[in-house]
Order: C-alpha cells, then structure tokens, then sequence
C-alpha cells in the first residue's frame, strides 16, 4: 500500500432488537463517540464515508437526513450501500490516494423498522426468482445448508456447536445483542424451525444497531494515539448471482481472502493471525467461512469446532465478541467486527481479550454471502 | 499522488421507456460500450463501482443480479448512491479505487429505468425519500391546506421552485432566461444521439408557450425521467497512456454537502437556515477540486462545463457556484451567447440533465460528456476548439449533495 | 451511548403501496411466452457451452454474446441438488406466518443446463427428499406463457 | 411538442408490489408532537444550539456545524419576514389533483385561485417555516414582506393550528 493507514478510534450501540432511539440520535452518538475516543474533533476530519441501504433504512436516500447527525456537513462526503465493512475499504482507497488523511466511517441499520428478510427478496432477480415467492436470505442459506452439510457430512450438532459458541461468547460483550451465557446444543435444537435446518438460533437476529470508526494516514495516527491499529491488507469479492454459482462454498470469500492475505505478506493464516471476526449470518457459514479463509481444508470446518480449536481460549479464536449470531444490525454488522477485531489489538476488549498481534475482520453482504470483504489488522 | 484517467465511455440510448430491455441488459449495453471504447477487456477490469436509486427501479442491491451482466462476478464491487449526485459519487469512487493504488483499471457505471416502476415519472423514488416525515407531520395534524400549498406548488418542481425565486431574487435573472436555458439544452440534446428530450430547433419562444406548473416554473423547463445506463473505464498513468491516444485526465474532485439548505430535517424538524440557492457545498467543493487540479482562474481555464440542471435555473445558479462566470452574472452572460456552443464558457452541450435525467446515471453522465469533448469523441455535440480543462457537477439529496470533478487533456 | 430519547413510532394510516412492473427483455420474454407449449428454454454460450436458465445474451463466465440461436430446449427433468423445507412464509409486509402445511423447496439442475434453479416441490414428503433425486417439472392445466405455467417440480417415479 | 419521437419493440412485463406503509415502522423524535402542542398556546416553539446560537423551527435535535444536541427550547415571535415565495398556477377544479384529491372540490380552495406558498424566517429565528400567504394578492407579494401568523380559531394542538400567514399591516 501506498500509505499506512490506522484505526484510531471507534465507537458502537448497545445493539438490541427494538432500540427506542431515533436513528438520527443513534447515528450522532456513535460518531460522536468515535471521534471522541480517538480524540480528535470533527473539524479534524477530511472526509466521511456512512454506510446505510435505501430499503433498509425505509428513506430513498437514506444518508440524507442523517448527514448533520454524524457530522458531514461541509465535509467531502459519501456513502456506501451495503455493508459498513465496504465504507471502511472506500474510506480506506480514500487515504491511501492522498487526497485525505483523516475519515469518519459509519454504518447503521434499525432492523425493527423493516424486516431485513423481506428487504433481502428484493434483492432477487426480479423476472425470474422474486416472481417464485418463497425465496429470500434464510430459504437460501437453508438451500446452501443442507446442501453443505450433505456434501461434508456435517451434523446439525455441529452447526448448533457454532452457535453456542457464539452466543456464549457475546454474553461477555455488553454490545451484543443475544446473550446467552447458558445457552446449549439442545437449546439450539429445539428453537423455532423457520427454513430447515435454520432455526432461530442458527441465525442471526433482528437488530438495531450502529457503529463508526476513525481512520487516518500514519503522520496523523502517530499524532492522534500511542496505539495504531494498521490495516495491513484488504481483499473484496463478488460472487456470481445465486442461479451460476457453486452454492456449498464461498469462492468470493476465498479470492478476497487471498487478496488480503498477499498484501499483508501472510502465507499460513492459522499460525500467522491470532484472532478472527467473521460475519457469520448462519451458523454453518461460520464453518464454510473457516474453509474460505484457509484455516482448514474444505469440508473440514466441522473438526475446528469439534476440537474447540475456534472458541475463546483455541488456537485459532473466531467471534470473541459472539458475531453476527450475537448481533446483526445489517450494515453495521462488518463494521462491528473491524472494531472488535481492533479491539483486540488495542487491548481493550475488557471481559473477552485475547492476546493478540494480527486479527482478521469479515463482512458480507447479500444473499448466501454473495459479497465479501476481509480486513488484516495488526498492533505496532 | 496517483493520476488517473478515464479512457473509454459508454452509455445507452435514454427514452422514456426502455421496455425493449431489462434492467440488466439496459446496464449491461452502457458497460459493454465503455469497455469497447477503451478496447479493454471485461478480464483486466480490477474492481467496479455501482449506483443507481435502489426505490425508483424497486430492486434492492441491483448489483447482486446484474453483477454477472457486466462483467463484475469475481471481482470487487462497491455500491455507492447519495441520491441526486449518486453518479458523480460512483465515478469519484471509481477514481479512488485506481488512484488508491489498489486497482489499475475501475470501471464505473449508474443507471436507472423509471419505467419499471407504475408510478408515473419518479414519483415512487422521490416520494419515499420524505414519506416517514410526511407521516409525522400528518400524526402531528398537518393541516390539509398546508399539504396543499407544499404540493401544489411543489408537484414536479418541488424544493427547486424556491432555490429558483431564491436566485433570481438575488441576481435579478427572469424567467424568459429560464426559457433560454431550456430552449438550449433541447437544442443541444438534439444533436446528442443518447439524449431524451431532443428538440431540433427549439426557440425560447416555444418554452414560452408551455404552461405554468408554479411560478417561475412552465412545463417547458422540467427534466424528464428517462430510462438509461452509463458507463466509464478510468485507469492509472501507465495503462491510460499506452491504451488511449487522449485520455481525459482527472485533476480534481471533491463532494462538500451543505445541509443548511435542507428544506427539512430527520423526522420534519426545520432547517432551511441558508436560502436554498446560496449552495456553500458547491462553492467549497470548487475551490478544493480547482486547487487540486491547479486551476487558479476558472473563467479563463475552463474551456466547457456540464452542469447538472434538473431544472434550467440551476444552470446558471451552478455556474456561478463553479465560479465560472461572476455571481449573479450567468444570465447576462447566456444572453449573450456565451454558455452556446461557440461561446466562451459553452455548458451542457450534451443537452445536460434538463433533456436526459436518468438519475442514478445523470451525475456520471456530466462527467462522461467532459470526457467525451476532452477525448474529442463528441461528434455532433463536439465543442470547435481545443478542450484542456472542463468541470462536471452534481446535485443531489435535498439539495445538499455535490459532486465537481474537473478534468483534463494532460494530469498536470 | 447511554441517553435515550422518547421515541414515536410511525406508522401509515392508509395504504401505501407501489407496484413495479419490469420489462423482461427479448430473450425473457422468448422463455415466458414459450411456457405455453410446456417448454423450458436455455441459452447456450457459443463460446464456453455455459448452459443459463432463463436465457441471457450475454455470458457472465466467459463475457461471450449469446444470440438467439443459442436458446435450446431443455427437457424439463433435472436432479435434485439441494431442499429445505418451509414452516414459515414472510407475508408482504415482512411478517413470518406459520405454515399449516410445510412447504418444499428445491435447488435443481435441469439436464443439460448449468444454472441452479430455484422451484417448490410437490407431491413428496419432506422426509423422503434426498440430494440427487430426479425431479420433473409439473405443468399448470392450461398453460398461458406466464411463470406460473411452472406449478412445481416432483421426482420422477420408478 | 415537437420533439423527436423514437419507435421501440415493448417487451412483456412481470410485476410485484412494494408495500411501504404495511411493512414499515418509523420511529421519529417527540419534537414535532412537541412544537404542535406548543401551537396550543399560540407558541412557536424552536430548538437553540447552545453552539452557535442558532434557533431552528420547528424544533430539530442535532446542529450540524456544531455537531451537538440542541436541547434548549426558545420561544420565537409570530410576526417574521417572507424571504422567498413561490405562486401556483391557477387551481381548477378537475384540472389540478393533489395525491388524488381535488382541492377545489374538497372546498379548500376557490375555483381559478392561485396559492402563495412563502418561506417565512420568524423573528427570533434562523431558519424558515414553509406555510402559505393568505389574504394577499399574487401580485402583492415581494421577499422582505412582514407577515403575521394567522392562527385558527379554536387551538388544538396540531400542527394546522398554525393556519398561515398573512401580511401585517401596521
């Protein structure tokens, strides 16, 4: 990369399922929030890039009322309508080309003011496969599930193994949204039945929920903290429409881990980064992610889980913050995990820190993760 | 710093209806076309950037289907949309994307096809972007004669209507010049094979003649909604000069949002502190894309302009903005030819937004036509001398939004 | 992040409902209108034998144009290459409705196409579905050239 | 008009809903439900940024510029200034239709009348009100014009309390 580019501050919302916070209030305080624990003001700001999608937000262009509240006025100014994650890589080329140095990046959605299922049938072609009907983000994950699951002999225990980690795991992040330090197997297995094999635990919930970060070019994030978080790579992919592409596992995923990977100079992702926050919307995408970002070799995800290898104190600690199945306020949600996984390298994620140099953060966005990014971040 | 060029435009004949195609088609032809121009192949596109306005075509994240139309499976794609400005804004991604030093060759492209929604003209599209506030201003027992006079004078024209009385209060310009204006473009869109309205001899005289919607607006003045795709290719130095005999260069760009002209704010509460034509961002977005690409003199730089204009009022309210003619001077300065083709300061001579306004597309197809004249690629619409430097601006939200990008025929 | 203000929830007094209508293109409009001789129509790319279901013009694997001559007839049996079952159904406002009777979904490959679509099952227990199985389309009585000409798939027996 | 026509083949269409109002809840702030009550009283109630000092009507929550909450409330005068204005075309019963309905019909408007819609900073203010001018003619109208709110009769609480403006004669 041509400048090194750091994250310096951030902030997030208590998610939850129906947040009684307008979204303008919701926007200004984790802008406010991130500004102020970076330190800087929003005079020192260059340029903001939000993150937030028409539907979602029930506005045709959703950044316009709230453009006051996370401080863009007279500043260069843009958004980006898909995942938050997505807002932090155009804030990133944004840096990198030098004509800024400093950016805010938000991202939010308010899940209770539309379903993000329904919203997720739009997304469908529609001449063809929203004219069926039944299609939308959970029938097709169920489709790719069982699909997955039949292709490697993959359990439902397994898949509910994921889960419970996860849940577990966001019980100790006072942000997430489904904490659930007791939760078990048969828990998961007895929840609500909505597409088999996904159930209600299986999947990620509704939430209302916003984020933001500060990024800046290394001179000003050597003068704004002592404790940079770089962002050694970046990797993005689209995947081919759900009709033309293999369903059982995520080949945009893999091509921009790859990416990532190559510019961060990392070759053997187990050994080299200490801990990954993915954006898992279904439980078995936790597993096809591991096998995505080549932690393991494909169809081998289910062995991560069964030895424990991705909880908290495994090798290879995936979602200490408990995920996506902990929390997922939409366009926030691949924002979420660039900030838990900065946490982590600052040391400031109190209650579920693990030591650790390199982290790996993932977003995803469409139906059976159509698109993904993948963030390297590492400490001094 | 990297610099950037555009190298190949493509764009689709915009009409009305465009029921001949789907929506990924109609996309799909626009990129196809810009690719062939740049004599790229889809194979060395890096990344793309996309935009469109998701409510106005009903199909959510339109990219995801029609990615496999244009060349973009397998590659990285970033949706970008700010309302209005949503194409000056994928095009100004596009540049940061190869001038970030991450990609070589982006392509980008925006679109829409009002057609596919039942509601005539953009009604859906514009009418969801203040629907939760209306609602909260009718919880909180608006009354109907209020909601009246905001329509009936608002209808098509909406907030433009008073940033017109705005400026011409301000600059002493009259309607008949928003007659010329309106006569100009549909002149010049007749000679811009892609454009909407084109109306070969149109005269001031014959604007004149169309009906009132509110004053100071007549039915003569309006933009269409049309349906229409457009696309460029931009490149790094390397590429862009062994692949293109003229590329038009990127020098400047900037997107300042003024808020302080919204007519209203989230959930209805007031603002309009500053009169909706004195448009700070546009100004500010001016001063920073000119200083980047080392302009220090507009008026005399600046060889033409494409202004996005809706509404022919803001032509010559941008003009100014852009700082290409003296404030409140624009209308003496059409009046006396210098915005024609011939004159000094021509703008719009594709027709601009006034004649296409497909408007996911339209504020990338201000920067293409620069690109077009700078790649002397314009045919009919071709400006007669030597382009070395024009602006592209665009315009969106609730008036808030700005794009200027200034462009070149060499980087520096 | 702790101060949370009152709040009003907003809801729309009368209905407020848009209707889209798309236009389907040329080689769409061939696929839908020869529903109504129970045909199911592919494009096959001249350049990497791609077979998509619907028809496009252009191939998104290998960028090649795809023409009208390219659209094969496809014979309407296929395996089965995924399934779930539905036991809920999102209405038009986006609730979850229980389903009285679970519904079947299937991923399908027709023979000689490379497209996966997206069809409901018939006449077979959720049980008894299994990844492979040979399923054939069931036609609507009179066809019409529409998309629900397609009622839903079913293995084929014996 | 004559504008050049172009001759296109019309391929069939497929169709689908997008039920907004059914499918949506949007969660807004008090201050609008709070301005109206205000109304009440015959106050006009705006938000002050403790900032800049600026007085926003109605009230809004967050001052951009200063990237702060407004959480004062002043009360600003009923007299203020039109400072742009904007004159419909005549209304015609049968002619004109606002969301489907007819104004002249409904009784809200007369026959060939042409509203005035003006933007009015209220003393005391920094930003404008949208309302309409009443009991002025179309020609009279000018930006500068001191106006005076009009109020209804019977207050209620609502935001047609505030019914318009008409100019205030001295």
């Amino acid at each position: 990369m041509a400048r090194r580019v750091a994250i310096v501050g951030y902030a997030q919302s208590y998610h939850q399922q129906d947040m009684q916070m307008t979204r303008e209030d919701m926007v200004f305080e984790v802008a406010k929030g991130a500004l102020h624990n970076a330190g800087i003001s929003r005079e020192d700001v260059d340029t903001v890039i939000t993150a937030s999608t028409d539907f979602l937000d029930a506005r045709t262009i959703s950044n316009l009322y709230t453009s006051m509240a996370v401080g863009a006025y007279l500043k260069d100014e843009s958004k980006v309508e898909e995942d938050g994650a997505f807002a932090a890589y155009y804030a990133l080329m944004r840096i990198l080309s030098e004509v800024h140095d400093i950016a805010l990046v938000e991202a939010h959605t308010q899940g209770s003011v539309v379903n993000p299922h329904l919203i997720s049938s739009y997304t469908l072609d529609p001449l063809f496969d929203r004219q069926m009907g039944f299609l939308n983000d959970i029938s097709a994950a169920a489709l790719q599930a069982r699909m997955y699951m039949d292709k490697y002999d993959v359990s439902e225990e397994q898949v509910a193994r994921v889960a419970v980690k996860n849940l577990v795991n966001a019980a100790d992040n006072p942000n997430a949204h489904r904490r659930m330090p007791d939760v078990t197997v048969e828990e998961v297995l007895n929840s609500k039945l909505y597409y088999d094999p996904i159930r209600e635990l299986t999947m990620s919930p509704i939430s209302d929920g916003a984020c933001a970060l500060v990024l800046a070019c290394e001179e000003k994030a050597k003068e704004i903290t002592d404790n940079p978080v770089w962002i050694e790579g970046v990797g993005s992919c689209q995947d081919t429409y759900i009709r033309d592409r293999s369903l059982y596992k995520l080949d945009s995923l893999q091509k921009a881990a790859q990416d990532a990977y190559e510019m961060a100079g990392v070759s053997d992702p187990f050994a080299q980064i200490d801990v990954f926050e993915i954006s898992e919307k279904f439980a078995h995408e936790e597993l096809m992610i591991y096998e995505a970002l080549g932690l393991c070799r494909e169809g081998k995800g289910k062995a991560l889980v069964e030895k424990g290898m991705t909880e908290k104190d495994g090798e290879i600690p995936v979602n200490p913050s408990g995920g996506a199945l902990g929390a997922d306020p939409i366009c926030a949600t691949g924002l979420v995990r660039i900030i838990e996984a900065a946490k982590q390298i600052m040391g400031e994620a109190n209650g579920y820190q693990i030591p650790a140099y390199r982290a790996l953060a993932h977003g995803q966005f469409g139906i059976c993760a159509q698109k993904n990014i993948v963030f390297i971040l590492g400490g001094e | 710093m990297r610099n950037v060029a555009i190298i190949g435009c493509g764009q689709t004949k915009h009409s009305g209806r465009r029921r001949d195609v789907n929506l990924a088609e109609m996309v799909g032809d626009a990129v196809w076309n810009a690719l062939e121009d740049a004599q790229v192949s889809p194979q060395e596109v890096d990344a793309f950037t996309v935009g469109n306005m998701q409510g106005f075509g009903g199909v959510a994240q339109p990219e995801q289907w029609l990615g496999d139309w244009i060349g973009a499976s397998g590659k990285p794609v970033l949706r970008i949309t700010t309302g209005g400005s949503t194409g000056g804004s994928v095009a100004h991604g596009a540049y940061y994307a190869v001038a970030s030093g991450l990609y070589d060759i982006a392509v980008a492209t925006a679109w829409e096809k009002h057609s596919d929604s039942k509601e005539p003209g953009a009604t859906t599209g514009l009418s969801h972007v203040a629907l939760g506030n209306m609602l909260n201003l009718v919880n909180c027992g608006v009354g109907l004669k209020h909601l009246l006079s905001m329509f009936v004078v608002g209808a098509a024209a909406g907030v433009a209507c008073y940033q017109a009385m705005y400026y011409m209060h301000r600059s002493g310009c009259r309607v008949e010049h928003l007659d010329m204006v309106a006569a100009k473009d549909r002149r010049n869109a007749a000679k811009n094979k892609y454009a909407h309205l084109q109306w070969p001899d149109c005269t001031p005289e014959d604007i004149a003649k169309t009906e009132w919607i509110a004053y100071p607006f007549r039915y003569g003045h309006v933009c269409p909604a049309s349906d229409g795709a457009s696309a460029m290719v931009l490149a790094c130095e390397d590429i862009a000069r062994k692949r293109c005999k003229k590329p038009a260069w990127i020098k400047g760009l900037a997107a300042y949002s003024d808020e302080e002209n919204q007519i209203m704010s989230e959930g209805a509460g007031g603002i309009a502190i500053l009169d909706a034509s004195q448009q700070i961002g546009a100004t500010m977005s001016a001063i920073k894309a000119y200083k980047m690409a080392g302009i220090k003199d507009p008026q005399k730089e600046i060889d033409l302009a494409e202004i996005y204009q809706p509404f022919p009022s803001q032509e010559l309210l941008f003009a100014e903005r852009l700082g290409l003619f003296d404030e409140g001077k624009a209308w003496q300065a059409l009046e006396k030819g210098e915005m024609d083709i011939n004159g000094r300061m021509p703008c719009d001579l594709s027709g601009g937004v006034n004649a296409t306004n497909a408007i996911g597309s339209s504020a990338l197809q201000r920067i293409l036509e620069c690109a077009l004249q700078i790649m002397g690629k314009a045919e009919e619409h071709q400006v007669p001398k030597e382009v070395h430097n024009a602006v592209a601006h665009g315009w969106g939200g609730a008036t808030n939004y700005i794009t200027v990008t200034v462009l070149g025929d060499s980087p520096y | 992040m702790s101060s949370q203000s009152e709040i009003v929830l907003t809801k729309a007094p009368v209905p407020l409902v848009f209707g889209f209508q798309w236009s389907v293109g040329e080689m769409m409009e061939k696929f839908i209108k020869t529903l109504a001789d129970k045909k199911i129509l592919g494009a096959k790319c001249p350049q990497c034998g791609y077979v998509y279901v619907p028809p496009r013009w252009r191939c998104g694997k290998c960028y090649a144009k795809i023409e009208e001559g390219n659209l094969t007839e496809l014979s309407g049996k296929g395996i089965l290459l995924s399934y779930t079952t539905a036991y809920v159904e999102l209405d038009g406002v986006g609730n979850f409705k229980e389903l009285s009777e679970p519904k079947a979904i299937g991923a399908i490959k027709l023979e000689s196409a490379d497209s996966t679509i997206f069809m409901p099952l018939g006449e077979v227990k959720p049980g008894d579905l299994k990844e492979g199985m040979k399923v054939e389309v069931v036609w609507r009585e009179e066809p019409k050239g529409e998309l629900a000409d397609i009622k839903y798939f079913r293995p084929v027996k014996g | 008009m004559p504008y050049i026509k172009e001759q296109r083949k019309e391929t069939i269409s497929v169709e689908a809903d997008w039920d907004v109002g059914g499918s949506t809840t949007w969660k807004h702030s008090t201050l609008l439900r709070e301005y109206a009550h205000g109304l009440k009283e015959k106050k006009i109630i705006g938000s002050l940024c403790p900032g800049c000092g600026k007085v926003i009507v109605p009230p809004r929550n967050i001052c951009g510029r200063c990237h702060r909450k407004m959480d004062e409330r002043v009360v600003v005068s009923d007299i203020g200034t039109v400072t742009c204005f904007v004159i419909s075309a005549p209304v015609i019963k049968g002619k004109t239709k606002v969301m489907g309905m007819d104004p002249v019909e409904m009784g809200l408007v007369a026959e060939g009348e042409r509203v005035i819609s003006v933007y009015v900073k209220l003393d005391g203010a920094d930003s404008n009100i949208d309302t309409e001018l009443i009991n002025c003619k179309p020609e009279e109208v000018h930006v500068g014009m001191r106006v005076k709110v009009v109020w209804a009769k019977e207050p209620q609480g609502k935001l047609s309390d505030l019914e318009a403006v008409e100019p205030l004669k001295d």
